[in-house]
């Protein structure tokens, strides 16, 4: 027994040796269609990482999510790739396993040690990547933020989902229509993970107490449910059990909208508690189907993901330079033209996000 | 032979206490709830509770047999998701497939998972820990390659399936009703099983286990296979209760598998374990899961609650049982 | 119906490297109890390991009631009826007595095999009283005592209603009423039908229970005789090869002034009132059945466990003993009772072994000193006259009797004046006893004290200078070494009050 | 000197001296662990170099710093584990040093001290472990550390919340990001620590005793060694070295929440048993988990160079833990017969 243990155990060995030299012959045969990059790419890009980074033109653009195996993220994503290839230059996807700030900075690193032109992060944290992305800066790499921004100094330029305004107008009415304007309604939302969610919490908060129309609405909880599935469907149901009169919960993260979707299907309580949020269209069209959810919303994720593609390769070709007031052209997406941010910086704003509801749910809900 | 009396004594009270004390203080706890938020004591809380504990205590029973053995299983969670995974993958590919069918499914990958990690422990003699830490890794990245890192929706999954998380007879849920009939099975298993009480006798004493010709990898092998294949029905039952496959599904989840265990008074070291005090402690975390939302505690201090009231439980454990003895050593005559 | 039950011819064993058995030839008769006895190491727990199957030899044959069998596994030895009872306990700590007795052969009913616990506590109960045990049968094995789990062994060996049982060094760990006790337990079991392999390297063992007697030496049989037709002086010779001449190697000792004084000592639960002297170049042995208190009385002295009440005085200042560190300082040393599991780590060099008996003399600063540990230890191990090929041998290596003389030389590495000795000769053979009473008798020589806790009756006649005698946690008699004898310190032992 | 026995020397004597002076076995000597972890790592070296043109000169050196953070806290774990204890709190421990630094700075407080206040909260907290390990000996590590895991990071949680803090000064950067010479400042610290480590370890009084009580914990107490004593302070110097995670990490990512270093104490742990520590606890050294702790962050940095993905990142380096585990299992050491319990 001893002897074939033995031999199983330098087959492993060789197993994880194999392991670690495979890919490296796979990149250069199987990278086209393995979606990272586009036919003659590979070869181009060796030669060019030994000319050094400074060359413009088709270059290799990264974009870094927050996590792996999401699928909101493999859409962005798909996205960023679709608006790279069409140019004819190479795009990188990378995520960490964990959504963490240290699992991007190391990622971040090696893509910086790769030479690469762009890079294009959804951060975990608005601040924590300041030092690695001014470190790819310096390196003459252009950083673009997409989705969940950085802070104005660890970036060239932030393509916004949307203007902040804009996003409360849309749920703030949603709320109001929903709750037939007075009545008690809470929030559940996911925990830091996400840097955008809690400034819209904020300022939701800030609105209402300043406008008149919705002096009849009472926010009366902020639960969070980590984005974890059990935890969302302990505090909904925590929700239902504490305040029996609750007329609609507004989940701005995809898992929480879904979990509670899923605990109001199973209460029956679809018609009596109204649920509204950011979700999947996946996720969401069994409870827009079965009438829980009447409408939701949510961002092209692909869109979102082309046209931070563009804005890369923007960049980097030097069409436009991250000021104010410049315009390019993205693809298929038309003209966008870069505007003030809040924060100091300087951002390119998609546009309204997308309205899904029984009406159209069906087209969406095999795509994302 | 003389102090035999006293010995037997001590160990009675000590055997009662343990399951009294976390009884007591569990009451203690639903009242102090139940005087903060009335409507804790209401059966639709209660069945919301019951439902959100059932998968928990399943997987709990699980690890307890292979905590008895004196091993430790990290990589539940990970089988969770993996086992979840396929079977809802398979739904959404073929939704006219039986409900049942999707279990077994899910089962048989937990029966997988379970016997490599089993075989790593007894045949590849890798510390349980570091066998399962690894293996860990591997099926939570297996999960992220086959779903090629999507989700398998509400909409992607058959009724049927789905049925199996909301259905019930009469008010009780299937998935407390499948958790009750895994409890009552394991128990008959761990006490009135011949094989079963192998495990104890593994656990207990590996070596004597050997010379009385138990075969003690067999029994390894078997209590990590039995452990994949609860999880991979635990895996099965959580995918259809949330209606959704995602590749991070139940990630870290078998710490809270081990500190049920842990509260239940399930030893470490193996050779103890109970399945009516685990019951307790699966309880009691089921409880303080479903009720600290419900008494308006900030998620923030819920890791804090939690980990003390382990850290207390355990404290109070060894306390009590350390005055027993210095009783039982006065009660002694020289 | 043939005469021998079970009968191995010409069995040789070999592990990589050694031959652990050769030649070997052994019969028992139907109901006769057979001892097998030997030095440690000369072969005999390998050789029941052949017997119930753990081991398969290399070459030879076994019969059993003289069908040629042959054994794969425990499994089948059970099943042809042959039980051993282990020397190190094999109980189950965390399961009940009866469970422990029926592990194996349980009482099952039905089509599920459910077990009957019911009965199964029932019966377990009756074997026990039948035993004359007191102990209840659903109380968790790790509460018993050793003489308890011992009692609970035979008990299962009764309920497999095995023919043949093997008792490996049954009274290792009894005291001599225990020992008492177990050889009518014995008689007991063969009247029931069995016939029994004794295993033992005790004399009294012999002569008081076994008809016939087996001796193997370095893994060879040297013979089979009647114990009536041997004389001790032969059977020493059988078992150690040679002639032992003076095993109690007394020597005249002037006894000096008072080292260690201890007063009223008291523990919770353990003892109480225990007061004696010990003075330089004086030899004291505590003695009494095991589980009187004399090695918690060793323990507490050393600091291993906090007195709850009583002084202890060195050189007639009072110290308090906080731990073993502070014990040393002071000057007492303890060979502790178990050398495997608290005097020794068996992974380790014979030299780092010696070296962790006072690792503040191998000190150089922070650092750790190897070459003059290595130096010391070398010079130790000589004069200890440790067997092994070099210093740097595994202490697991070792033979019981070197390894005690390891534990001897860790010790000596401290400044010492008092060495406690806990059962210094258990499980030691006859060769190496005779050492280890030739190095006591050296240091007493030297002006070393030494407290001498002993059960065996001749190593307390023959070595102690005074003899204190212990019962439930109190002391009962004292005597000097000329008006000891056996009897009196029985009577005080297990009557006195 | 102190009085020693001068007994009669007997005659028997066969102990060889010669070993005295040399015993170093060459057949031993190279079936070390050792050399198959410094081969591995020789292995992952050269491919990364061969598969990527960017690994190279600097580049080998830069990629440290994105392992050594873990990297202190391996140099403690050494110590744990060696004793046959475990310590699963140490991420917590950092993350709750993490926060805490951050809000005394942003409280007013000068770095140098909240860098102060960073190793005294690790230490504290290690500290605690170290006496609640070695006052509840009924209770294994494990499930004590368990508890403190969650009770640190839950403090953490309720300090910060889900906000993150940040803000430090400039210069706090330069312990991750900061270089002396070519080599960076976490590499160079990482060196200087590892040394003292190794040294306590290997050849200090304290090593030894760490190895007896590994070994067998009643001989230790029975040889006078203060087993209590020298567990605390290992698990206060595991805290404290958590501390120093805490502050690289903090320094790395330039902002904290309560959520960083999740999940470190498995991967620290899974180096220092890759590096060949058994966890049963005696066996093992320093050089092991060092070059471990290389190993696993060049072989990460390698397969992320290459743009791997993370889920077949995840299972190479499972199955890299387990092969190598079964490869010391079955081609350098024995098998133990069974488990010690």
């Amino acid at each position: 027994m001893k002897k074939w243990m033995t031999v199983v155990c330098l087959l492993i060995v060789a197993a994880f040796v194999f392991a670690a030299c495979a890919p490296a012959a796979e990149t250069a045969s199987q990278v086209p269609e393995s979606s990272t990059e586009s036919g003659e790419a590979s070869a181009e890009s060796s030669t060019e990482a030994s000319a050094g980074t400074e060359t413009t033109g088709s270059g290799k653009h990264a974009i870094v999510f927050k996590n792996t195996g999401n699928p909101y993220g493999e859409k962005e994503m798909e996205g960023f790739e679709n608006a790279v290839k069409e140019a004819g230059q190479e795009a990188i996807l990378r995520a960490p396993d964990q959504p963490t700030a240290e699992g991007q900075i190391q990622i971040i690193e090696e893509l910086i040690a790769q030479g690469v032109d762009s890079i294009t992060v959804v951060a975990n944290d608005p601040d924590a990547l300041q030092p690695a992305l001014t470190k790819a800066m310096q390196a003459g790499i252009k950083v673009i933020a997409v989705d969940s921004g950085v802070n104005a100094q660890s970036r060239e330029l932030f393509v916004n989902q949307a203007g902040s305004e804009l996003f409360f107008f849309f749920k703030q009415k949603t709320a109001y229509e929903m709750c037939s304007g007075s009545g008690e309604f809470a929030i559940l939302s996911a925990t830091s993970q996400a840097t955008n969610q809690n400034a819209w919490i904020e300022a939701l908060q800030k609105i209402m107490e300043s406008d008149e129309k919705y002096k009849d609405m009472e926010l009366v909880k902020v639960a969070y449910g980590d984005d974890l599935r059990d935890k969302s469907v302990s505090e909904t149901e925590a929700l239902l059990q504490s305040y029996p009169d609750l007329k609609c919960i507004v989940a701005p993260t995809t898992v929480g909208i879904a979990a509670a979707g899923k605990v109001l299907t199973d209460k029956n309580l679809g018609g009596k508690v109204a649920l509204t949020g950011l979700g999947l269209p996946s996720e969401m069209a069994e409870y827009i189907d079965n009438g829980v959810c009447e409408y939701m919303f949510l961002w092209n994720p692909l869109d979102l993901g082309y046209l931070a593609g563009y804005t890369a390769m923007a960049l980097t070709d030097g069409t436009i330079t991250g000021a104010t007031g410049d315009k390019f052209e993205a693809g298929t997406l038309g003209e966008y033209t870069v505007v003030d941010a809040s924060d100091g910086g300087t951002e390119i704003i998609l546009g309204p996000p997308f309205r899904f509801d029984s009406s159209n749910i069906a087209e969406w809900k095999d795509v994302y | 032979m003389k102090s035999s009396v006293n010995i037997l004594e001590k160990n009675k009270t000590k055997k009662i206490f343990r399951e009294l004390g976390l009884l007591i203080f569990l009451i203690v706890l639903c009242v102090v709830f139940q005087a903060i938020n009335p409507t804790f004591f209401t059966w639709e809380n209660l069945a919301d509770m019951l439902r959100n504990t059932s998968i928990l205590a399943i997987l709990a029973v699980g690890m307890m047999m292979v905590m008895i053995t004196g091993g430790i299983d990290l990589s539940v969670g990970a089988i969770v998701a993996l086992a979840g995974m396929v079977s809802a993958l398979t739904v959404q590919y073929v939704p006219q497939l039986p409900a049942v069918v999707a279990i077994l499914i899910g089962m048989g990958v937990g029966i997988g998972c379970g016997a490599v990690n089993g075989v790593l422990v007894a045949k590849g003699r890798i510390i349980p820990i570091i066998a399962t830490l690894g293996m860990m890794n591997v099926f939570r990245g297996l999960t992220y390659l086959i779903s090629g890192s999507k989700w398998v929706s509400a909409h992607q999954m058959s009724d049927g399936f789905k049925s199996i998380a909301t259905s019930g007879i009469g008010p009780l849920n299937t998935l407390i009703i499948i958790a009750v009939v895994v409890v009552l099975i394991f128990y008959y298993f761990l006490n009135y099983n011949r094989t079963g009480r192998y495990i104890y006798a593994v656990g207990s004493n590996p070596e004597s286990a050997v010379i009385t010709g138990i075969k003690k990898d067999r029994i390894l092998i078997m209590s990590y296979t039995l452990l994949g294949l609860l999880t991979g029905l635990a895996g099965v039952l959580w995918v259809a209760k949330f209606a959704s496959a995602q590749g991070d599904t139940a990630t870290g989840y078998e710490m809270n598998v081990i500190a049920a265990c842990v509260l239940g008074g399930v030893s470490v070291s193996g050779g103890t374990g109970k399945v009516g005090g685990l019951l307790l402690g699966v309880l009691l975390l089921g409880v303080l899961q479903n009720a600290l939302p419900l008494i308006n505690v900030s998620t923030f201090w819920e890791d804090f609650i939690q980990g003390i009231i382990i850290l207390v439980a355990i404290l109070l454990n060894i306390s009590v049982k350390r005055r027993a003895d210095k009783n039982a050593l006065k009660r002694r005559e020289i | 119906m043939d005469e021998y039950i079970l009968e191995l011819n010409h069995i040789t064993k070999i592990f990589p490297g050694v031959k652990a058995l050769q030649d070997v030839n052994f019969q028992l008769k139907r109901g006769e109890i057979h001892a097998l006895m030997g030095e440690n190491g000369a072969g005999k727990s390998t050789f029941i390991k052949v017997i119930t199957g753990v081991h398969q030899p290399e070459e030879g044959t076994m019969k059993l009631d003289g069908q040629p069998v042959q054994f794969k596994s425990t499994r089948d030895s059970q099943e042809a009826g042959i039980v051993c009872i282990y020397q190190h306990s094999t109980a189950y700590p965390d399961l009940s007595v009866t469970e422990n007795i029926f592990l194996g052969h349980e009482i099952t009913k039905g089509k599920m095999k459910a077990l009957q616990w019911k009965e199964m506590h029932a019966k377990a109960q009756e074997l026990l009283d039948r035993l004359g045990a007191d102990i209840d049968s659903r109380a968790s094995m790790g509460t018993l005592s050793v003489a308890q789990q011992q009692l609970v062994e035979i008990a299962k060996a009764l309920s497999s209603q095995a023919r043949i049982i093997i008792m490996d060094e049954p009274t290792a760990a009894l005291t001599k009423r225990e020992s008492e006790e177990l050889y009518e337990y014995t008689e007991k079991l063969r009247e029931g039908g069995a016939s029994i392999i004794f295993i033992s390297h005790r004399f009294e063992d012999m002569y008081r229970l076994a008809d016939r007697v087996t001796v193997l030496r370095d893994a060879q049989y040297i013979g089979t005789w009647d114990v009536d037709a041997i004389s001790n002086e032969d059977m020493i010779i059988a078992m150690v090869g040679r002639e032992i001449k003076q095993l109690f190697p007394k020597r005249k000792i002037e006894i000096g002034e008072e080292i260690l004084k201890v007063e009223k000592l008291g523990r919770t639960g353990y003892f109480k009132d225990i007061s004696f002297d010990v003075k330089k170049g004086e030899i004291v042995a505590l003695t009494g059945l095991v589980g009187a208190g004399r090695s918690e009385v060793a323990e507490t002295i050393f600091g291993i466990a906090q007195p709850s009440e009583g002084t202890i005085y060195v050189d007639g200042k009072e110290v308090k003993v906080k731990s073993p560190t502070d014990a040393t300082c002071a000057g007492l040393g303890l060979l502790p009772e178990d050398r495997q599991k608290q005097a020794l780590i068996l992974d380790w060099e014979i030299s780092k072994n010696i070296g962790l008996g006072n690792m503040d003399r191998f000190r150089d600063g922070p650092w750790y000193n190897k070459t003059k540990e290595s130096k010391t230890a070398q010079e130790l191990a000589e004069k200890m006259a440790v067997k092994a090929s070099s210093i740097y041998d595994k202490a697991s290596s070792l033979s019981g009797g070197n390894q005690q003389k390891v534990v001897v030389a860790k010790a000596l590495t401290s400044n010492l004046k008092l060495i406690i000795m806990d059962e210094p000769t258990k499980g030691v053979d006859v060769g190496a006893k005779a050492a280890i009473y030739e190095i006591m008798g050296e240091l007493a020589e030297q002006g070393y004290g030494i407290l001498l806790i002993s059960s065996e009756m001749p190593e307390v006649l023959g070595m102690a200078d005074r003899i204190i005698v212990m019962k439930s946690g109190r002391i009962t008699a004292e005597f000097k070494s000329e008006e000891a004898n056996q009897e009196k310190i029985l009577e005080a032992a297990m009557l006195g009050e | 000197m102190s009085k020693m026995a001068t007994l009669n020397k007997r005659t028997n004597v066969e102990l060889d001296r010669s070993v005295l002076e040399h015993k170093l076995d060459p057949k031993k000597f190279f079936l070390q662990w050792e050399w198959l972890l410094v081969i591995i790592l020789v292995v992952i070296l050269i491919i990364n170099g061969s598969i990527s043109d960017y690994f190279r000169g600097t580049q080998v050196l830069d990629a440290t710093m994105n392992f050594m953070d873990k990297g202190f806290m391996v140099l403690a774990m050494v110590f744990v584990i060696l004793l046959g204890e475990i310590d699963i709190s140490v991420g917590s421990t950092a993350a709750l040093c993490s926060v805490i630094m951050a809000i005394a700075y942003n409280a007013g407080m000068p770095m140098e001290l909240s860098m102060v206040l960073c190793l005294a909260v690790g230490l504290g907290c290690g500290y605690i472990n170290g006496i609640l390990i070695a006052k509840c000996k009924e209770l294994p590590s494990m499930i004590i550390t368990l508890a403190t895991m969650t009770i640190y990071r839950g403090i953490a949680y309720i300090i910060l919340e889900d906000q993150a803090s940040g803000g430090f000064p400039e210069w706090f950067q330069y312990l991750s990001w900061g270089y002396v010479g070519p080599i960076p400042f976490s590499l160079l610290m990482f060196i200087i620590l590892a040394v003292v480590f190794g040294l306590l370890l290997h050849k200090s009084v304290f090593g030894r005793q760490v190895y007896a009580m590994g070994n067998n914990e009643t001989t230790s107490r029975y040889s006078g060694i203060k087993v209590n004593r020298n567990k605390i302070i290992i698990f206060t110097l595991m805290g404290l070295m958590a501390g120093a995670c805490a502050l690289f990490l903090t320094s790395r990512m330039a902002s904290t929440r309560p959520n960083v270093a999740q999940g470190y104490e498995l991967d620290v742990i899974a180096m220092v048993v890759l590096g060949g520590v058994s966890t049963a606890g005696g066996k093992g050294n320093m050089l092991g988990a060092i070059l471990a702790v290389f190993i696993v962050g060049y072989l990460r940095y390698g397969l992320g160079l290459i743009n791997i993905s993370a889920q077949v990142m995840m299972i190479i380096i499972g199955l890299l833990l387990i092969g190598s585990v079964l490869a010391s299992n079955f081609l350098l050491n024995k098998p133990k017969a069974l488990p010690k319990k």
